[in-house]
């Protein structure tokens, strides 16, 4: 076969943007569009998962497969792809609002089963599509343009629910800095494990507090701050520790530190505990790959299978 | 030859153990066996549990009625849940050492039983003690065989050799199963067998447990039948309902099964889980070289998951089936208004329990037949198919997942606690008349943007990510046929009837003998209509019930209009149903515009039984509109 | 007096703003307007979004049809997605700056719009473009008020000393307003007025903007009419259905409001949040001492959350409310059946659009009728109602209200997306007919373990947690009177049929009037049966339709199976409904028995417009069993 | 109003518990019985709310006002009774699958708002209910009793979670220990804001691994190993050492901390923010409390309501 190197503009979709102007989202699709070709990934073996929200509208404007499923559960539908193939490039893309209020409960128990997918969270602290009510990512009191009162919920830090979830890749960008956010994104699509990408991205439309000039006020990379910064897990005996210097940054409020915070490929991803488990052919011969009839007859022999239940 | 029984005791402290040793026994005596489990929804303390069955030389066996001719009884609470059990003539086996006890005695006996019975006793002037209960069933007609269990077990067990009252404890099962064996004229070696299958093959224990059961059957004179060990010459299976399914998915290449747990559906899944990998047959063309093949069994953090990840399973290629129960299914409503709009094919397997709510999680009902065919927002096309009996739930499971593969349509897939609970020992289902229909996938030679939902075909191409060489979209919003999200009015209008078009292929294509099935005589001016785990009690009424109809629904959506009308034609119709609104009467009025003459329900929880069938026939003969069954065996 | 009208341009541009400026500015000239918006689901980025409607004299307003009188587009995509949309005769206002462009310049225009315009242009033998389309309806018939806007507006500025472009640019909405007053002979004053609603009353800005008003009023040689100015001479209001439901919810005393935002619902939610704290009237008994009052208005974290948190408002005793959308209804499922079975009452108001699954979240259906019917699994009594105008969504809000509270159960309020995007002028309606309701609690003297669910009582005593003084129970599973869970199949068969008879007393006790109404001649040999938002057209239609009924459903559930087989019996029925599977004539079958003569039904994501009840009547008159309506207005 | 002094004896209800003999549900059971007695609690003016499970079972052994609701929302049924009127004291308690598993969301999405209630974990690591399934805190590669495979997906640190969620008091208890546990309930119902106590209590039925002998083997107490252990934040300025303290002791895996965790009484309550921000008469006149109508007529003046949109 033929190698192809794919440029940037092979994973754009015939088909425009929806977003207002200046929305944030914008540089995270430019940035995956880099990714993805920083990689050379085939189009047709990445799936493209998402919920609803402006941010799940993503995948309409990427050429690559995409499932655009139902408000909260792109994870366990991405989840479903990947158990049955694991051979695919499984990446799901979302909003605070879609992954972690309705869909919290997926993030949370994708992250223990590590397996091998990307989560890219699109956090612009608001429900932009519902026309701007507060995400799980505004802090309490703050009060944004479409809705009547301040917010009387506080927020969660969703690099700190990541690492509560067990992902093995942790890492933060910002939209603006395309440059920089295809840095992480292409890293978490090669990690080994469960990765997660928060990604600040601005809502110009309902966020009128947590803007561009905001953000850029408050991050900083965590590599440049400090050059020894090393998130990566080289030996079993670093995990506690690692975690711990990851929580002493997650918990950072009053600056936003950027970059990866946590990296760990000694866990193994549930492909190798599965086969270790179940089925010691399963990435070879998964789900969606087996044949289960040879000319309309079953392969699996019934008899055998009913063995211990014969009389 | 039919002989009843019931096996009662303590739920959770082996009375299900000894009820699989007495199935399996008599089961390994040539005999087939119909029976089912009830019990109560927490794990032990106390309930009481039991199970009710029938023995027979021929299958099908006939289904139970309200009593039975055998009764075996761990304990004192056992013989007075079920006094009004048994049958006159019948045999009740008891411990007299709980002889004096009375309902008080039992904390965990259900309060309003407890009242019922002392107030029975007061009215028949006697205290309310098991030893008078018994004398009050001796003299209704009952043999009794009382024994001091526990004295016996220490002797015996002195006999053997065995002190330890924990090891002691461990010989009740085979005790009381053995002195069932007795009254049926069956030896030892039999009971034996039994425990080989309930406790395990390992020689020492079967060989201590044979000489229980030899002393056991000594202690009882008496004698209900003689049961000669016979070779039913067909192969057959010891399974029950849950297993049944399981096994239906596997052969019908069910792959992937997310779920998450729940009563009484989880066994469907873990028994999935444990034949993972499956033993491969010679004719499996390419994978004949392998001896095992894998699948993905999948334990969901919730509904919400389990469905979404069921219907991934789908996207990517694989059959992929959830199985739950009302409660679960409940939180599939969404996702299966999308697996509607989006086009993809799973398999719900939906174990009915009694609701409303979290209702009677061990409690067997026919409710969720409305909810079914109306789950989640919107209109969307879809298949809802019941089973009746455990062929049909080992059959049916491949009928769903090739029309889940072939309509590209959530199938939901009817079963019930009752089915789940049936254990039998019945002639293995022979598969192979029933193809396992797949359609093969769209590959492209190049990498092509490729249209997932092209307008002129009612079901989609079969385009798989990573196999296909297609670039797609899938979309739950309403889409182009790029499945990019329009709404375009005249676009909308034609992808909608598209996809509603399928509900027009689905009845056109399966067969009328796959959605109803007419039993009796075709001239009844009288025919009985029900749906699902009915079947068996109906069939087995219809015996005594002479010249009348028996109308069988399998396909509940698309509902078969011209079928059961022409069946229904000029006729009365009595419809029978494990609910309280008549469902099916409902929804065949809805459908088909029939009337239906009268309408049979049952909604206390348990199952209908036969004697429910011909007590709901004599009514309905006699010109009753609505008739309500409350037996409670 | 009868003017409708259409204000048509990019979305999220300020079209929105345009039309409540012109649709208050008329207002406030003492006419009655009823108009309606339809918009694409997404925020912005260039689609095309409007608001129909008409203004008149009399209330009810006419519902608009397919076309109108008066068009003010902001820019050439709004000129070629009304092409079809114009009456001979009307007026088209519109920016001749973009004569030049095509479909093909407004890469947001949907593209089979786009295909059938230059298909049209074709055919019709020019170019598509803006110019040619605008000649085309010249031709047709159509006054066309053609200027260069942008021009214009510069001009304006220089003359009222505003340069900066983003200034300019905020003046568009007020010069198409007043361009589209000028037709009306309506004088810069009422723009002003509008100006004023719609963008706040800062005197300068409104100065500044009756400035533009006045001057782009000049540019207009021609007129439509003169509307003048008219003291209708009741209080009206300006309102849309969300903010009907908020304000009902408000009166009707609901106290807690816990949801998760979807469109359409999420405004209903926000305008009751936003009230918050309500001015207390001097009628208050007790709390007429205080100046507020205050209630809870809670965001969940899921719908699975808001109606659980619903419940448990309505468990502590507060008048409690959800509101949703079919995705968001789909996920309350279990817990729907749940307050079934734990007998409490709730309201869901839920606004329905098209389905299924994410379908078109901004766009009109009634698809989700059979789903409210029987959401959730097993039995339990509920009640489902619809509302079809703003007026009834205001009052039903206080109805149902005091329904869940009577009643314990839980009550599915029906209203759509067009309701809760129709704007109207209209007259203030009065509440004070309808009898806020409310069951005062039962409060012990000394602290006392309460059943929570005695059996005697079809509704339970209202116990409230820290007031009644009572200890009790409640519970999802299946129980006994306590509350504590119970299988005994006596004590649920009593306690499953005590729920049921709920449905019997809430039948014998709302009152006729409140479940069906009749409109037109008693003797109308033909019958339109219709529910919800599709009301006023039906109503406006009736006017042009002599001889014909209208038979209003509103009560769906339990069915009022006497009324409506009453007001059918002997009479032709066409059943109009804004679904695929004619929801409404199924259940009629089904409950009633009653065979719908024709059904009718549109499913584009459009409301049925007047025009579309006269066709459909058409086609029913001339013997078309099944009507299949497509107008895309 | 006499004043009445309740043992924990009142706090039983008529019908027996129906745990399997020896379960850990009993301990608890009864240090709630020993809690409320101590706190000498109202029992008509306490909802304890549960959802489905073994444990779930918990309220209809006690003499309290209960809602035993469905399945995993358990969380949002009490924060619903407990907004409508704040004066009740709302005590949630449930199993690691109805809390963390299918009600994950609720437990996330309930700290962040600091309501004044007290959830109650009663962890056993398995399904009970349902026969023996994994628990969402089961360890990966552990096969427990009645499953056919060992665990193939990893567990969520219930404290981690807690702490994420934003619950201001966090604590560990285990269920044999009825003194300790006892007086963690106490503490844990009286603390002002979210409180969550994870409680270990041994399914003897299902759970062959995670027995009381395993546990007892890992436990300690945090202020025995340490004496100096104070959890309590007492100035704003000491949040972020406080919860970096508790972090460090939450991730601790080797052996199990028991004790409090983490106490911090100055996050504003949702009560106080709703007052400050909504309604500030909110807990005077709360929604449960508010007559709606004098003579059938709205209490709410409907003309002033419209005001702004009278024409
Ligand atoms: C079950 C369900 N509930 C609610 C909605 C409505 N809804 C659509 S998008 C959205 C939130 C979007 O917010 P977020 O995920 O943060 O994305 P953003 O628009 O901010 O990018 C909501 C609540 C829905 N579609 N489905
Ligand atoms: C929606 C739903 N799904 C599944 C169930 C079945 N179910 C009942 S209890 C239970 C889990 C119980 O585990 P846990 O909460 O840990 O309590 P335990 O029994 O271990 O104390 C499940 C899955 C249900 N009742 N409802
Ligand atoms: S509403 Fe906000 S998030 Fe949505 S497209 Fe506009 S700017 Fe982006
Ligand atoms: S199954 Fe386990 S958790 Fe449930 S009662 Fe028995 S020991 Fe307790
Ligand atoms: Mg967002
Ligand atoms: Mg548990």
């Amino acid at each position: 076969m033929q190698v192809v190197k794919r440029a940037a503009a092979d994973y754009r979709w015939v088909r425009p943007p929806e977003w207002c102007p200046g929305c944030g989202h914008f540089g995270i699709l430019q940035s995956l569009y880099n990714a993805f070709a920083e990689l050379n990934l085939d189009p047709a073996n990445v799936v493209l998962v998402s919920g609803i929200g402006c941010s799940s509208r993503l995948p309409h404007y990427v050429r690559t497969t995409s499932v655009h499923a139902i408000h909260g559960r792109a994870i366990p539908y991405a989840l479903g792809i990947k158990l049955a193939n694991p051979s695919l490039e499984v990446v799901v893309v979302g909003g605070d609002g879609d992954l972690m209020a309705i869909g919290g409960n997926h993030l949370l128990h994708l992250g223990r089963r590590n397996v091998d997918m990307t989560i890219i969270l699109m956090d612009n602290s608001v429900y932009g599509l519902t026309r701007g009510q507060a995400g799980p990512t505004l802090p309490a009191g703050i009060k944004v343009k479409a809705v009547p009162k301040a917010n009387p919920q506080g927020e969660i830090n969703p690099l700190l629910l990541a690492l509560t979830a067990g992902f093995t890749f942790i890492a933060r960008g910002y939209s603006y800095d395309i440059k920089y956010t295809t840095k992480l994104i292409a890293e978490a699509i090669t990690h080994k494990g469960s990765a997660f990408v928060q990604i600040y991205s601005p809502c110009v439309t309902y966020n009128n507090v947590m803007t561009r000039e905001w953000y850029e006020k408050k991050i900083y990379k965590l590599e440049e701050a400090d050059p020894a910064w090393d998130p990566v897990v080289h030996d079993e005996k670093e995990v506690d520790l690692k975690i711990r210097k990851a929580l002493d940054k997650i918990v950072e409020r009053d600056r936003l530190p950027l970059g990866v915070f946590y990296k760990n490929e000694l866990v193994p991803t549930f492909d190798e505990r599965y086969e270790s488990l179940y089925d010691p052919n399963y990435r070879k011969l998964p789900p969606a790959l087996q044949p289960v009839e040879a000319d309309g007859k079953p392969v699996v022999d019934f008899e055998k299978l009913v063995a211990d239940r014969l009389l | 030859m039919r002989i009843s029984f019931l096996i009662g005791g303590p739920q959770g402290r082996g009375v299900e153990t000894a009820s699989f040793m007495f199935i399996y026994g008599v089961g390994s005596a040539g005999y087939y066996v119909y029976a089912r489990r009830e019990f109560w929804s927490n794990i032990a303390g106390g309930r009481h549990s039991y199970v009710v069955g029938t023995i027979s030389d021929r299958w099908p066996a006939p289904a139970p009625g309200n009593s039975v001719e055998l009764a075996l009884t761990f304990d004192g609470h056992a013989v007075l849940e079920h006094v009004f059990h048994l049958m006159r003539g019948g045999y009740l086996v008891y411990n007299t050492e709980e002889d004096s006890k009375t309902p008080d005695s039992y904390p965990m006996m259900a309060k309003p039983l407890a009242e019922r019975l002392k107030h029975f006793a007061k009215g028949q002037g006697f205290e309310p003690t098991v030893r008078n209960f018994v004398e009050y069933l001796r003299q209704s007609g009952v043999e009794v065989v009382g024994l001091p269990y526990n004295k016996h077990i220490s002797e015996i067990g002195r006999k053997i050799g065995v002190a330890s009252p924990v090891m002691l404890a461990r010989f009740v099962n085979t005790f009381v199963v053995a002195l069932g064996a007795a009254l049926l004229g069956l030896d030892e070696e039999y009971v034996a067998r039994g425990v080989g299958f309930a406790l395990g093959k390992k020689a020492d224990v079967i060989e201590q447990n044979k000489k229980v059961a030899a002393e056991a059957i000594k202690l009882v004179g008496k004698k209900m039948t003689t049961i000669q060990p016979r070779s039913p010459g067909v192969k057959r299976i010891f399974w029950n309902g849950n297993e049944a399914s399981a096994y239906g998915k596997v052969v019908g290449g069910v792959r992937l099964v997310a779920y998450y747990p729940i009563t009484p559906a989880t066994d469907d899944a873990m028994v999935f889980e444990r034949l993972i990998p499956f033993p491969v047959g010679k004719d499996a063309g390419e994978l004949a070289k392998l001896e095992r093949i894998g699948a993905m069994a999948f334990q969901a953090e919730d509904e919400l998951a389990a469905v979404a990840i069921t219907t991934g399973g789908a996207i990517a290629g694989a059959r992929s089936a959830t199985v739950t129960s009302g409660p679960g299914f409940s939180l599939m409503s969404e996702a299966l208004s999308m697996a509607g709009m989006m086009e993809v094919g799973i398999v719900v397997t939906l174990w009915m329990r009694a609701g409303p709510s979290t209702g009677q999680a061990t409690r067997q009902s026919q409710q969720d037949l409305f909810f079914s065919l109306f789950i989640g927002h919107g209109e969307y096309p879809k298949i809802v198919y019941a089973s009746g009996d455990l062929e049909e739930v080992f059959l049916d499971n491949i009928r769903v997942a090739n029309w889940a593969e072939r309509y590209r349509v959530p199938v939901i897939h009817l079963v019930d606690k009752n089915l789940s609970n049936t254990f039998a020992v019945m002639p293995l289902p022979d598969p192979s008349n029933l193809k396992v229909q797949t359609t093969p996938p769209v590959v492209y030679p190049q990498t092509k943007e490729a249209e997932a939902y092209p307008l002129e075909e009612v079901v989609p191409p079969k385009l798989l990510p990573g196999v296909s060489n297609a670039i797609f979209h899938l979309n739950s919003l309403e889409h182009d046929p790029e499945g990019d999200p329009e709404e375009d009015p005249v676009v909308v209008t034609k992808m909608f009837e598209k996809r509603m078009q399928k509900l027009k292929l689905i009845e056109s294509e399966i067969p009328p003998e796959e959605k109803v099935l007419y039993f009796g005589p075709a001239d009844a001016r009288r025919v009985i209509v029900g749906w699902g785990s009915t079947k068996p009690a109906i069939l087995t009424a219809l015996e005594e019930l002479k010249d009348v109809g028996f109308l069988y629904v399998k396909m509940l959506y698309p509902y078969p209009v011209d079928l059961v009308r022409r069946y229904l034609e000029g006729r009365e119709a009595l419809f029978l149903e494990n609910n309280y609104f008549g469902q099916l009467a409902m929804i065949t009025r809805m459908f088909a515009g029939v009337v239906p003459t009268a309408v049979a329900v049952k909604f206390n929880g348990r199952p209908i039984t036969t004697d429910d069938v011909v007590e709901a026939y004599r009514k309905f003969e006699a010109g009753q509109k609505t008739i309500k069954l409350e037996s409670d065996l």
